[in-house]
């Protein structure tokens, strides 16, 4: 009997993505892994160091203050972006004027690079340049608005400008939703005498619950590579106040020469990201895959 | 013209097997049904002689060749498919075209074959049309017409004809009767509905669970179903099933309905040896039972009708005899009374008896 | 996911005559606008200022004398460090990245895609799995070595490198967003086109390449907008000869000698804005589209 | 079968063209980043003379160190080198000489005489185990006060010698509208400042106790709470604007006249001299307020190890260049640094340096520069922990101090 055939060139066409897979992903990854459990500095050594760079990593102030950072960031950056962009998508809705010119204006930062975000907002924020400038110049002495030169609230104008970047993503992506929702149920909502508010809700929003997925699994990961933003916005600072995880193993890779801690903190960013992943990924692309024919 | 030959065939997707050590011969120009509800298996057995499936175990024979691993294109088959697989932003001429152009075939010769299917299938004026400006059974026209330039010996149909309206459903289906006739190929054909199963096919293969349960000639298969599945599946109005036992009387077989009555078995033709007082279910179709007796027709049972359905030509009467549903057929004229019991009456010879397994008695 | 509208036009309740409730939504949305507006505000009024005015009034006054000197600068003449080309280098290496860059991730992800929606290889799952993993992880993992692989084999600081890196990070979402439409297309179409004798590279490139129109235009838009807002490569792997222009601005921002350069360094800003902004603005909804594809969601 | 090929082709073409590396020009690199005007004029002297002499120079210059040094190591490390390189002494380029991807320059030095021509603590820190491994070309201290001499005669205040002195002049320009003291909140910039009180302040014995000794115990001195106090204090005379501003927009504000004030390197000259100011007459320079020492600091060269003899005998003619005695003249008077060596005509200095290399005569004025003295991790972990005060008004000095301490004790061999 003949043999099965191999078909080569499916292989040929998967190559590029094995290699990059295998080379790119796998090889680097494990790299960065096993580098992490060394005393590494400024060359990649060999020298066994079991977890020390793991236990000097969490004594660090600025790592736990930029994983601090993340999270905070994370929670307010995306809890605000949702509601904002709920919101406006909802207001959109109701039939309001030049429709095209809102949706446009409310969307466009996000094909903004976050250099360029970071930028114009560090400007703005900037008091001796931007708001507080020009709200004292118009006789208010006494007006401060100085976040961004403050070790606790930096961390807030980074949220202020991720959400100027992302709610209009958001407000697009829950119109799209709204529209996609059935127009009988507002005519039976309104022959049942529900109030809009209680409709939206009780009724809309549970409807939206994959919109709100989406926009938050694509807004989580801009979370975690969060780093040019903060990078133009803040430096970091002042001090490390507004550092992120991203930018700590940027710093200590590159600018300390440090290789040995910015793996052990880049492997752990990867651990939390996997674990939060896996799961989620499974459920959603391998259980419920049936053969194809 | 080629026969096809499956052997052993086994199809198993991860743990679940859809086609369980398969055989099944087909000869040289004949027009073969698989038939059976979704799932069954059929599609998947027409994909693997396609070769668009990989086999988990088995040969197939196309021709007498073994072309277990060889590509689909390679195996001398056209193939057509419900959903028409037309390809988008190609016109028809370029549909029919692409394979041929794909093989390298010269020009000419493209042009001939083309031309030639056109013909057969009366598209010619549709050659410059994209499949988004024909109808569904244009559509599935230019999909045969895509499968006969292949001047394959062997056709292979996926429910070419169930994405299409009724009437244009019975037009095709002359046509596809037509055009076997007229080229002679190999045919395998693969749907659920009866029908097409029945006026097509020179034999039927029904499936169920990934195994061919009958495989007979359409008359057998109506007439002689071999379990409980095949009589249920071929058939509208399903056949009438009414459990019972067969009970010896007069040195006679008879069944006796656990709803009451009895007929006897006299001219049956028994595939096992019964015994006495064994359960069993009785089958009759709805035209196999008559108002009036006649020589063949001397049993008699007591169902009580409550709707009549006149369908123009003949009229559906529904009841229950026992507890159990009942439908006849009948053309006669004159509408029973509903409501009260009243005779009917059947042929022994033409029932069906199945033991408590479901296997034909 | 996607933005197909009902025919029959916003599905709100209708508006009623304009009361409080009425003026209350326009109110949200007039703020919100000014809001999002205001940074394209502060970036176009203050590119075509002259300094002085700058100095006197702060970033948001409208200007008095329209300039368009700094523009001139921050294109051809504004200084990052010796170098006083204006950001016009910089625009010109982004180019030369963006177009193989673009070209190169969308062929590879739409061939893996294909390859994985239509051919049942061995480890196929496992390689998706392995895509997947790697459009979420941080970059940081990776950075390293690839600095590292790059240095050894000469790619550092090149074209190549960039354009690798890009086709590297790029795959996952293209070949999911491929991979998902090619699972859109009836299985059908791939069968017919095997019975006619179409092979893995045939069948893709006279079948599904041309058939893959509408996907093509959404990863056109994605990869665009990504790859020239990208940042981090640029900066890690573009090394001194091929910083793009997200790179070449920081450096342009930050300040050299005397006084900052606000009217040009928010005109460099605009510039290196503008080709997301064309693009988004000329797509429209296909950009809403492509973006929201990249969500990794079908 | 050749349409198969074909189609393979067009697939694999593409990651075959990815694959393709540049070429790379077979001549002198250097790799620095001194891209400022005054640097680059500087850097031209070095190149000159070696195309005189027969070199071929070619110059990659990155514009930020962050960027250009790590650029560098991957490149010496993936074994694609550039032929010379800049670097800072000390410790940073110990673990490339460790890892032998450095040239020993052993046979230069004794050739040129460098163990006569240079200072002791200069050479100690280019050389690692006895051997030579980078090329000195200057020498420079962080820690000098440069002031608007227009502002200190308006407001009639006297050069400030001590921090004490400093704080009063800071106190009559703060009182005048004025801003006392320039700064830049940037990381680097913070805790070089710190480093200057810490010298200046805290006195030669507690700076060596930290750096060279890496004492934690150091820390709990009294004099070290004097430098914490110094320190938080010169906070207050700064303007809101400092975070992320660079070294050279506080120059300017010096320049300007918005600033009074600025506490930076010797590289702040190139900065006057770029706007037109002299020295002594547009502005004074006061060296390391309090004890006046001189911080030494150090660019060095360093040359990877490279397979071919005639870049190697490059490499040779590049260190005997940079140390020749006239450009070393022309070199630092550009660069606005001192020169390395001892046996130079020092005529041609402007006045500040002139103060300084007075100082550098006496070796008790002499101290080592931080990269010297400790590695990298340490200085920057150091760092962080500076700029966090800096940027937390509610730290206590003592705080800071057990802060401090606990990143030496990370550092104990």
């Amino acid at each position: 009997m003949k043999q099965r055939p191999i078909r080569w060139s499916v292989y040929v066409g998967l190559m590029p993505a094995i290699l990059i897979v295998v080379f790119a992903y796998l090889g680097t990854m494990i790299w960065t892994v096993g580098i992490s459990f060394t005393d590494s500095r400024m060359l990649p050594a060999a020298r066994f160091a079991g977890v020390n760079q793991y236990i000097r990593l969490f004594a660090t102030d600025r790592w736990l203050t930029s994983i601090q950072n993340m999270v905070m960031f994370g929670v307010l950056m995306i809890g605000i972006s949702l509601v904002l962009g709920f919101l406006l998508a909802v207001a959109i809705d109701q039939r309001v004027r030049a429709e095209g010119v809102l949706r446009t204006v409310i969307l466009y930062p996000y094909a903004m690079s976050f250099i360029v975000t970071g930028l114009v907002w560090q400007w703005i924020l900037n008091p001796t340049l931007g708001i507080e400038k020009t709200v004292r110049g118009w006789g208010f002495e006494s007006f401060r608005f100085d976040w961004i030169v403050g070790q606790d609230t930096a961390i807030y104008c980074v949220v202020l400008a991720g959400v100027w970047h992302a709610a209009g993503l958001v407000m697009a992506i829950m119109l799209a939703g709204l529209r996609g929702i059935d127009p009988d149920l507002w005519k039976a909502s309104r022959i049942d005498g529900i109030k809009p508010w209680r409709f939206y809700l009780h009724i809309v929003i549970p409807v939206l619950r994959p919109s709100f997925i989406s926009a938050t699994v694509l807004l989580s990961l801009g979370v975690v590579k969060l780093y040019d933003l903060v990078l133009v916005l803040t430096g970091g600072g002042p001090g490390f106040s507004s550092d992120v995880p991203a930018k700590f193993v940027m710093d200590y890779l590159f600018q300390r020469q440090n290789i040995g801690l910015a793996t052990a903190a880049a492997t752990t960013l990867l651990v939390t990201v996997l674990c939060v992943l896996t799961p989620w990924l499974y459920a959603e692309y391998f259980r419920r895959q049936t053969p194809k024919g | 013209m080629s026969s096809v030959s499956l052997r052993n065939l086994k199809i198993s997707f991860g743990a679940v097997n859809v086609l369980e050590t398969l055989n099944l011969e087909v000869a040289e120009g004949e027009f073969i049904v698989l038939l059976g509800p979704s799932g069954c298996g059929k599609s998947t057995l027409l994909n693997a002689i396609a070769g668009l499936l990989d086999l988990t175990e088995g040969q197939v024979f196309i021709g007498g060749r073994n072309v277990t691993w060889a590509e689909p294109s390679e195996r001398g088959i056209g193939m057509v498919f419900q959903s028409y697989a037309l390809y988008p932003r190609l016109t028809v001429e370029g549909n029919l075209s692409f394979g041929l152009k794909m093989s390298g075939m010269p020009k000419a010769e493209i042009a001939r074959r083309v031309a030639d299917a056109a013909r057969i299938l009366q598209i010619e004026p549709l050659m410059k049309r994209q499949p988004a400006q024909l109808s569904g059974g244009q559509r599935q026209r230019v999909a045969i017409g895509r499968a006969l330039v292949r001047n394959a010996s062997v056709l292979l149909f996926d429910e070419p004809l169930s994405n299409l309206d009724a009437k244009l459903r019975t037009e095709l289906r002359v046509e596809i009767k037509r055009l076997h006739k007229a080229l002679g190929s190999t045919m395998i054909f693969v749907t659920h509905d009866q029908v097409e199963a029945l006026t097509l096919a020179d034999r039927i293969a029904v499936m169920h669970k990934g195994v061919i349960r009958q495989l007979a000639s359409p008359k057998e298969i109506y007439q002689r179903p071999v379990d409980r599945f095949v009589a249920s599946f071929v058939g509208s109005p399903q056949m009438n099933f009414l459990s019972g036992r067969i009970v010896r009387r007069d040195e006679a077989l008879a069944f006796r309905l656990d709803g009451g009555g009895e007929i006897g078995l006299n001219g049956y033709d028994f595939t096992h040896p019964v015994s006495d007082g064994q359960v069993a279910t009785l089958g009759i179709r709805p035209e196999q039972a008559q108002l009036q007796p006649s020589p063949q027709h001397t049993e008699s049972l007591e169902p009580t009708f409550t709707i009549d359905e006149p369908m123009g030509p003949d009229t559906l009467l529904w009841g229950t005899l026992g507890g159990e549903t009942f439908s006849l057929r009948t053309t006669s004229d004159h509408t029973p009374n509903l409501g009260t019991a009243m005779p009917i009456y059947v042929n022994p010879a033409q029932v069906s008896l199945f033991d408590a397994a479901g296997e034909r008695l | 996911m996607t933005t197909h509208h009902t025919s029959e036009g916003p599905s709100g309740p209708a508006p009623r005559r304009i009361g409080p409730a009425r003026l209350g939504i326009y109110a949200f949305l007039l703020i919100s606008a000014l809001f999002f507006l205001l940074p394209l505000y502060v970036m176009l009024v203050t590119s075509v200022k002259p300094m002085a005015e700058i100095r006197e009034g702060g970033l948001f006054a409208l200007p008095s004398a329209v300039t368009f000197e700094p523009w001139i600068r921050a294109w051809s003449s504004a200084c990052t460090g010796l170098d006083c080309r204006g950001i016009s280098p910089g625009f010109w290496i982004s180019v030369k990245i963006l177009i193989p860059s673009v070209i190169a991730s969308i062929l590879i992800g739409a061939i893996t895609g294909y390859a994985l929606s239509f051919w049942r290889a061995r480890g196929a799952n496992l390689l998706f799995a392995a895509l997947l993993l790697g459009a979420f992880l941080p970059y940081q993992v990776f950075i390293y070595p690839l600095v590292r692989i790059y240095s050894a084999t000469g790619l550092f600081s090149t074209i190549y490198a960039l354009v690798l890196t890009h086709v590297i990070f790029g795959l996952p979402v293209m070949t999911l967003l491929f991979r998902n439409y090619y699972a859109g297309i009836p299985i059908d179409l791939f069968k017919a086109a095997r019975v006619d004798g179409g092979k893995f590279f045939s069948i893709f490139f006279r079948l599904m390449l041309p058939m893959s129109i509408p996907m093509l235009v959404v990863a056109v838009i994605l990869q665009v907008t990504g790859i020239w807002n990208d940042f981090i490569m640029g900066l890690t792997f573009g090394g001194l000869a091929n910083r793009p222009m997200t790179v070449q601005l920081t450096n342009l921002v930050a300040p050299t000698e005397g006084e900052i350069a606000y009217n040009v360094n928010m005109a460099a800003t605009i510039m290196t804005a503008a080709v997301p902004l064309i693009i988004y603005f000329i797509s429209g909804r296909w950009f809403v589209r492509g973006i929201a594809a990249g969500a990794v969601k079908g | 079968m050749s349409k198969k090929y074909r189609s393979l082709w067009r697939a694999t073409g593409l990651m075959l063209a990815l694959i393709q590396p540049a070429m790379a020009a077979e001549k002198t690199e250097v790799l620095h980043w001194w891209t400022t005007e005054a640097q680059s004029k500087a850097v031209k002297v070095f190149a000159d003379a070696f195309n005189a002499a027969g070199g071929q120079w070619v110059d990659n210059a990155i514009v930020n160190g962050d960027v250009a040094k790590p650029t560098g190591i991957n490149r010496i490390v993936g074994g694609n080198p550039p032929t010379v390189m800049m670097m800072n002494a000390g410790k940073q380029f110990g673990e490339l000489a460790d890892a032998g991807l450095l040239r020993n320059l052993d046979d230069v030095g004794s050739a040129e005489n460098w163990k006569q021509v240079l200072p002791a603590d200069v050479l100690e820190a280019v050389s690692r185990d006895g051997h030579i491994y980078a090329v000195p070309v200057n020498l420079q201290t962080p820690n000098w006060l440069w002031y608007n001499k227009a502002l200190f005669e308006k407001f009639k205040v006297q050069e400030p010698k001590t921090w004490e002195d400093f704080f009063a002049a800071a106190d009559t320009f703060k009182a005048g509208g004025v801003i006392a003291l320039a700064f830049g909140a940037q990381p680097w910039q913070q805790h070089q400042l710190f480093n200057g009180v810490l010298a200046g302040a805290g006195g030669r014995e507690l700076y060596l106790s930290i750096f060279r000794d890496k004492k934690p115990e150091a820390t709990e001195t009294p004099e070290f709470k004097r430098v914490a106090e110094v320190y938080a204090k010169i906070r207050s005379y700064t303007d809101p604007g400092t975070p992320n501003r660079s070294f050279n927009e506080a120059a300017s504000m010096v320049i300007t006249g918005k600033a009074a004030m600025h506490i930076m390197g010797d590289w702040e000259k190139g900065e006057f001299s770029a706007a037109g100011w002299v020295a002594g007459k547009d502005y004074g320079c006061v060296l390391g307020l309090g004890e006046q020492n001189f911080l030494m600091d150090s660019n060095v060269f360093i040359m990877p190890k490279v397979s071919s003899e005639a870049a190697s005998q490059s490499q040779a003619l590049m260190a005997k260049i940079m140390l020749d005695k006239d450009v070393q003249v022309n070199f630092n008077n550009l660069k606005g640094s001192m020169p390395v060596r001892n046996d130079v005509d020092t005529s041609g200095l402007d006045a500040c340096s002139k103060i300084g290399l007075e100082v550098l005569k006496d070796p008790s004025k002499q101290l080592a520069g931080p990269d010297w003295l400790a590695g990298a991790d340490m200085l920057n972990s150091l760092a962080d922990v500076v700029v966090q005060y800096w940027a937390t008004p509610s730290q206590t000095p003592e705080e800071f101090a057990q802060k401090y301490a606990a990143v030496l004790e990370q550092f104990q061999d």
